[in-house]
């Protein structure tokens, strides 16, 4: 006989408000089996812990059904409550009344009445649950970090410190991400590169660092604890264990004009090329597309030059095959490029000449005038006739917290980076003003709004509240067409220069990353973590983690907190020998079995097998599928295509499921 | 394939050479045009800003005339009547609650599919590039001309249609087709403010002038557009301009539909080249273009 | 603005049984929960691991059990937790949904969607839709019908899944 | 300017919303359709703050307000708003409304519209020397624009009879439209 105990949550006043939970409580209690049913202000508290258990020893309760919030949300805090007692954590289940019912419904009749029904399933289920044991997992002592920016290479420094292997996958030539591109930093104005660049130095060189750049993620398989992973090491062209990284090669290159990614379109570089002076490895790679040889089979200069013999023109894409037991997702972002409608109902902005006005520029590209190791040297040129700007106009909000182009974010960055830039701007022409449109200014973090302020008191930049509606060239001029909704009026300046704070957006190619890693994502396309306020770095792929700015527009001190947060996790999870799984795998009636084969080919996992069964003399009786449990993730998909329902997922029963089902409406 | 033309009240009057090159540049590429029958005034800015009911039942009852007498297609050559046309079309087909007043007031069914083509429409995806580029014999060679689009060519562009709201290419594609270059500039598709000519007529010359100014800076030569109302403002009001500003001020002002003529080799007279107030002969005679 | 509505009573309130795989839709009607948005509350759901899980028994359980209506949601194509099963549960569906529809069923009773677990709006906007629509349908009296076909045997049951591309 | 608020706010907003089908809560007064207001020069107040006028529910404020006569209904605000708000439209609800009230802000415009509208109603068509010769009168204005009037003239451009479209429907749709203008039912239009 099943000895079933409910307990009612009120979650304060959440549920409380809406659902009579007394009246749910003394419902409950009239259910077939259930013995002991009662209501309290907050279940997950200690003492409604302690109430749960007791209970379970007073009334040698068989089964628990907690009705609070979603299972998601405290599912482990009650099954590890109930195991403190004898009974087995799996014979806990939670009705959800919060996040289905009170949060979402009005009427505090139906909200009880529907409470009542959510209580009634959990308790038909509950008494058919069995006690499982957890799956025991090894662990493969190794992590992987896909992306080498800030965020990647903090996380890969922790974890290696922490003693375990990692391996970084970066799929440029260089790690350094964005950071590395920035001039100096906000708030303290420290010198991007002087701080990153021993980071970058000292995750290629450390003993539990494996570094793959120019390299990409082909294909995930396994899951926490056991990820085989394959990499796809891209043809450099140079092999990277002979090149000194000595760069005669790049100058020998006939190819000169290419324009450089890393200063953002405002530099050029060969068609055999190392990204930036610091560049972490630091070995070219040679563009295929745009080197003479590979597009007309002339040239060979670098190969020539090279006295090392480095260079491989039959280099080809390499595939490595690691196993790794975490994962880092590190990927980073993209600036919104105002000049295309591209996908995603993102827009262009042919108001502000869709980008191709070479004095309206992004504020990357403006990071890049101001950095030392720029196309500039440092030096404020604008950059079409390299005149030193006098009146510079930055755009904050440029596509964010814009519904139309299909971005309704905040970028989160833009504000402070403009300030930023408005005195950096300000310290190297002096005579020059800067002027800046916002919308609203977002600093709320240590020492922020101390530095927007200084922008504006100390360095004499103008802030305008309104946005602009039009940019347009007169002469020499860009005629920026703003408003002041302070004072109520329309702004016209005259700009030598105009800065556009872009839209912080997605990887373009995070997709299907994602897909393969099997993490979620949001509209926008940034990853999603498992709980916004409790499980930031976590994602719903139970052992991969999430540092930087893939999962938001973030900067450089949230990256890192986040990267090293990611690690701390990595390390959690390396320092076990073994995992505990929950028990959801499925199982096979032998007995009933056809041999179909069906399963077989359904389960995306390649759990199932076939097993022959032999008679005690050894002649084949028939064959049957046979379900690795280790390898079994519990999607349940094999049941649903066996014909003679020879198979069951343990947690998810047919029994368990049509009890749900038959008891739903009474 | 024949065409519900409908010219509009300005085509019948202030731009008569409109109607003429837009007919005569039909005729030479056979496209038919014909007119139609009690077509009544599409209300422009006044009726759809005193009453919106009348904003959209004016230009609708247009269109009802047009199905009733068997067109499937109407052009129009007055960027006004034509975003009257397609705006009343559009509200009428997403709202059904509109669909209903207007079918009241207008007492006909509002169940009607017909086409809207502005004129330069026609030209483009109707009769095509390509054709058009072979018959051109009289090309504009060296003529630089500024495309101006005015607001109600374009917007609003989820109605319209028509092109990039921002950057709109078909009037340059189509001037560049006839041997002539379309100049770059900015005030392509700012607005002159059209609707206040008469009642606030100092905004509009101080909004004129500043277009003209942009197409003079960006070199152009004459002026292109495919409104009257747009061509009234530019047109006409330059001596008044030049009076308020201090300022000579005669930049020529052509329809692209006389654009297109010359290009076909139309006599210049008939295509109502007589009739603007800024004489365009000089300029055209300058460039070897007559 | 305030959300306040009056209620309105209707003739007849509908029972609505929601199959959910864990990863994306209950995900999502959870996040429908945290953002306060309102929805019928005809709904009721049963949690699965993967809308792979669910095979023909289970919705004509449903019916059986009294259900006006059943809604089928999981994650979007590719975004399935377990890769694939959400693309077996939408073959499965289609074919489920024309059989019914050859009985005779307005197919209305029976909807699947894509809800991820990012659209707590659009799972709350479904659930309203779907139940006005049962509603409008009525009460279902017919599940005779579908167990005269004597369904689930195999004879009925259709062949292959390819046949049905999603 | 002084501003109380009280329990009502919003409803103006919805006058505004039934008519135009905006809603003018969307905007976060961001100011981009001012800045590009074809008549931005010649105006108190910008459209973004007769926007915030009808947030605050100040009706008299917006109604009195001369920006919806001048607007040029461009329509250069809606298509560039970041909330996809249309502007013009709202503009134009708010003329509207001070129509019906009898007000007017901007008393040429006024004038002018509903000489253009007397002049369809007669004839179907627009009769633009009636209608210029008309408004000079009325605005207390007659020798306007003469010298301009006269070079049309001699170019041919002036038509001294009014054109007459032959259609005897016109008068009839300005009846029923006067007619039904107003009887707006609220939730039909919200959906639009
Ligand atoms: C103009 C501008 C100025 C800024 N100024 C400041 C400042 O002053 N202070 C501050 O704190 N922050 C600043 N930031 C923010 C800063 O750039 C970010 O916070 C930081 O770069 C985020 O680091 P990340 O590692 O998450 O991403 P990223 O720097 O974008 O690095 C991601 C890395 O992952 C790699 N990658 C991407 N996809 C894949 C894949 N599929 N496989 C393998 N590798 C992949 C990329 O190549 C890249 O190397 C600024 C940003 C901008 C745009
Ligand atoms: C009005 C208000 C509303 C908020 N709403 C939200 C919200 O909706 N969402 C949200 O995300 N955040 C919200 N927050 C922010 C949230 O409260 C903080 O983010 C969070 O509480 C910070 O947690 P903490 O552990 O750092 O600090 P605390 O919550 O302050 O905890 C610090 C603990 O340390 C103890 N302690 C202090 N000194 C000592 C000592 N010397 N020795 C030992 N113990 C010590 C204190 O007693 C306390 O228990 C809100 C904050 C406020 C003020
Ligand atoms: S490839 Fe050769 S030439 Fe080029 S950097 Fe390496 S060693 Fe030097
Ligand atoms: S072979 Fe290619 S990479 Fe090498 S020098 Fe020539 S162009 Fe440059
Ligand atoms: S951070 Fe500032 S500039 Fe960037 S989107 Fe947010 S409010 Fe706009
Ligand atoms: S102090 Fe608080 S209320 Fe003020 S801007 Fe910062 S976060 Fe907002
Ligand atoms: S439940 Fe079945 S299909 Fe799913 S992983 Fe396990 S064995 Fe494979
Ligand atoms: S589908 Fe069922 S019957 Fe067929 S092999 Fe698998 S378990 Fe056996
Ligand atoms: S552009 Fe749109 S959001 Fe901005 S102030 Fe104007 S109406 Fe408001
Ligand atoms: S439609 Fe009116 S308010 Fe909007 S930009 Fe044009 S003139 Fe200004």
């Amino acid at each position: 006989m099943a000895r079933i105990g409910v307990f009612v949550c009120h979650c304060g006043e959440n549920i409380g408000r809406t659902v009579d939970c007394s009246v749910v409580a003394k419902e409950s209690a009239k259910l077939r089996d259930v013995v002991y049913s009662v209501d309290y202000k907050y279940m997950c508290s200690d003492p409604g812990q302690i109430m749960v258990k007791d209970a379970i020893k007073k009334h040698n309760l068989t089964g628990v059904v907690i009705a609070s919030c979603s299972p998601l949300m405290h599912e482990k805090t009650f099954r590890r409550a109930v195991q403190e007692t004898e009974l087995s954590p799996f014979l806990c289940e939670m009705a959800n009344i919060r996040e289905q019912c009170s949060w979402v419904h009005e009427d505090k009749v139906l909200a009880t009445k529907k409470a009542v029904d959510l209580v009634r399933l959990m308790v038909e289920k509950v008494k058919r649950n069995t006690p499982l044991e957890p799956i025991r997992i090894p662990v493969t002592k190794r992590a992987l970090v896909i992306g080498g920016g800030i965020a990647g290479i903090q996380a890969a420094l922790d974890i290696a410190d922490g003693n375990q292997e990692v391996v970084m996958v970066e799929k440029s030539p260089s790690i350094g991400g964005h950071m590395a591109q920035l001039s100096e930093t906000f708030p303290t104005l420290d010198c991007s590169q002087c701080i990153l660049t021993p980071k970058m130095v000292s995750a290629n060189s450390h003993k539990n660092i494996k570094l793959y750049t120019y390299t990409e993620v082909e294909s995930v398989t396994g899951y926490i604890g056991n990820f085989d992973v394959t990499l796809r090491k891209k043809a450099r062209y140079v092999d990277d264990s002979i090149c000194s990284g000595c760069g005669i090669c790049q100058e020998k290159c006939p190819q000169k004009k290419i324009s450089s990614e890393f200063n953002t379109g405002l530099g050029k570089r060969p068609a055999i090329y190392i990204p930036f002076p610091q560049a972490v490895p630091n070995i070219p790679v040679i563009d295929k597309e745009r080197c003479t040889y590979f597009k007309n089979g002339k040239c060979k200069a670098c190969e020539k030059f090279c006295d090392r013999n480095a260079i491989k023109f039959d280099q080809t894409d390499e595939f490595i095959n690691i196993k790794v037991g975490a994962i880092v997702v590190a990927t980073g972002y993209e600036m919104y490029n105002i000049g295309k409608n591209n996908k995603n109902g993102i827009k262009g902005y042919g108001e502000y000449g869709c980008g191709e006005d070479p004095d309206i520029i992004d504020s990357l590209q403006f990071e890049r005038l101001l950095s030392a190791s720029g196309p500039t040297f440092g030096e404020v040129k604008r950059p079409s006739d390299g005149k030193v700007p006098e009146t510079v106009v930055f755009l904050q909000c440029v596509g964010s917290r814009d519904k139309a182009k299909g971005m309704e974010y905040c970028s989160k960055i833009c504000c402070m980076y403009t300030a930023k830039h408005t005195m950096l701007y300000k310290h190297k022409v002096h005579h020059g003003q800067a002027f800046v449109f916002y919308l609203d200014i977002r600093a709320g973090g240590k020492n922020y709004d101390e530095f927007v302020r200084r922008a504006i008191e100390e360095d004499g930049a103008i802030y305008l509240r309104g946005r602009v509606s039009k940019i347009y060239r007169e002469g020499d001029k860009l005629i920026v067409k703003g408003a002041d909704t302070l004072s109520g009026s329309q702004v016209e300046i005259a700009a030598d220069l105009v800065v556009l704070a872009t839209a912080i957006t997605a990887q373009p190619d995070i997709v299907p990353l994602a897909q393969k890693l099997g993490v979620g994502y949001d509209k926008y396309h940034f990853l999603s973590e498992a709980h916004p306020k409790l499980k930031p770095v976590e994602t719903n792929s139970a052992g991969i983690f999430l540092a930087g700015a893939c999962q938001a527009p973030k900067d450089i001190p949230e990256s890192v907190a986040q990267a090293s947060a990611a690690a701390a996790k990595v390390l959690g999870l390396c320092s076990a020998t073994e995992l505990e799984r929950e028990p959801y795998v499925a199982k096979v009636y032998e007995s009933t079995c056809a041999g179909c084969g069906f399963c077989i080919e359904a389960c995306p996992y390649k759990a199932i097998d076939n097993k022959a069964i032999v008679n005690r003399q050894g002649k084949l009786i028939k064959n049957v599928a046979y379900i690795n449990q280790g390898l079994c993730q519990g999607c349940g998909t094999c049941l649903s295509v066996c014909r003679s329902k020879s198979i069951d997922l343990a947690g998810f029963t047919d029994e368990q499921i049509f009890s749900e089902i038959n008891s739903l409406f009474v | 394939m024949n065409y519900g033309y409908f010219p509009g009240c300005s085509l019948h009057a202030t731009a008569k050479e409109f109607n003429d090159s837009t007919k005569l540049v039909c005729d030479k590429l056979d496209l038919e045009l014909k007119e139609i029958d009690k077509w009544i005034c599409c209300g422009a800015t006044p009726a759809h800003t005193t009453n919106q009911e009348l904003g959209i039942a004016l230009p609708f009852a247009n269109l009802q005339l047009a199905a009733d007498q068997g067109f499937d297609t109407v052009v129009a050559p007055c960027a006004a009547c034509f975003n009257r046309l397609r705006s009343a079309d559009f509200e009428v087909k997403h709202s059904g609650y509109t669909a209903e007043r207007v079918g009241y007031i207008t007492g006909s069914r509002t169940d009607i599919n017909v086409r809207i083509l502005h004129i330069i429409q026609l030209f483009r995806d109707e009769y095509g590039y390509s054709r058009l580029k072979e018959v051109f014999s009289k090309p504009l060679k060296g003529l630089k001309v500024a495309n101006y689009y005015g607001c109600l060519l374009l917007r609003p562009s989820l109605v319209m249609k028509l092109d990039d709201p921002e950057n709109p290419v078909i009037m340059d594609e189509l001037t560049n087709l006839t041997g002539a270059e379309s100049v770059p500039w900015a005030f392509k598709t700012e607005c002159c403010g059209a609707s206040l000519a008469i009642p606030e007529t100092e905004i509009v010359l101080d909004l004129s002038k500043k277009i003209i100014d942009s197409a003079k800076n960006a070199g152009a030569d004459v002026i292109a557009v495919a409104c009257p109302l747009c061509h009234a403002n530019l047109d006409m009001r330059q001596k008044q301009i030049g009076k308020k500003f201090g300022a000579d001020y005669s930049t020529p002002v052509l329809y692209i539909t006389q654009l297109l003529g010359l290009a076909l080799g139309i006599d210049p007279s008939k295509l109502g080249l007589d009739s603007h107030l800024v004489d365009p002969y000089p300029v055209l005679r300058a460039k070897n273009i007559l | 603005m305030s959300q306040h509505k009056e209620t309105i009573k209707h003739d007849f309130e509908p029972n609505i049984v929601a199959f959910v795989c864990n990863w994306c839709t209950y995900t999502g009607a959870d996040l429908a929960g945290t953002s306060r948005l309102k929805y019928e509350p005809n709904v009721r759901i049963i949690r699965l691991p993967c809308t792979g899980r669910i095979d023909y028994n289970l919705l004509l359980k449903a019916f059986e059990s009294g259900a006006d209506g059943v809604l089928v949601s999981g994650c979007h194509p590719n975004d399935c937790h377990y890769n694939l099963g959400n693309f077996h549960a939408r073959r499965r569906f289609t074919v489920f949904r024309q059989l019914l529809d050859f009985v005779g069923i307005d197919i209305r009773r029976i909807q699947f969607a894509w809800v991820s677990a990012a659209e707590g709006a659009k799972w709350a906007q479904l659930v309203t839709q779907v139940t006005n629509e049962v509603r409008e349908l009525g009460p279902f009296t017919n599940y005779k019908r579908i167990s005269e076909l004597s369904f689930p045997y195999k004879e009925l049951e259709p062949e292959p899944l390819e046949e049905v591309t999603a | 300017m002084h501003i109380t608020l009280n329990l009502s706010s919003g409803a103006f907003a919805g006058e505004i919303k039934d008519i135009s089908g905006a809603n003018v809560f969307d905007c976060y007064q961001c100011g981009k359709c001012a800045a590009g207001c074809t008549v931005g020069g010649y105006i108190d107040d910008t459209p973004t703050k007769v926007i915030r006028f009808i947030q605050l529910n100040q009706r008299d404020k917006a109604l009195d307000s001369r920006t919806p006569f001048l607007c040029a209904a461009c329509n250069t605000c809606s298509e560039r708003c970041p909330m996809e708000i249309d502007v013009a439209k709202i503009m134009e609800s708010v003329r509207i409304l001070a129509l019906k009230e009898k007000r007017k802000p901007e008393r040429d415009v006024a004038v002018f519209s509903e000489l253009f509208l007397g002049s369809v109603k007669t004839t179907g068509r627009l009769f633009e020397l009636g209608l210029t010769a008309g408004f000079n009168l009325m605005s207390g204005q007659p020798v306007k624009d003469a010298e301009l009037g006269a070079r049309l003239f001699r170019k041919g451009k002036i038509a001294i009879k009014p054109a007459m479209s032959g259609n005897k429907n016109v008068k009839q749709i300005f009846d029923k439209s006067e007619a039904v203008s107003g009887s707006s039912s609220k939730e039909e239009k919200a959906e639009h």
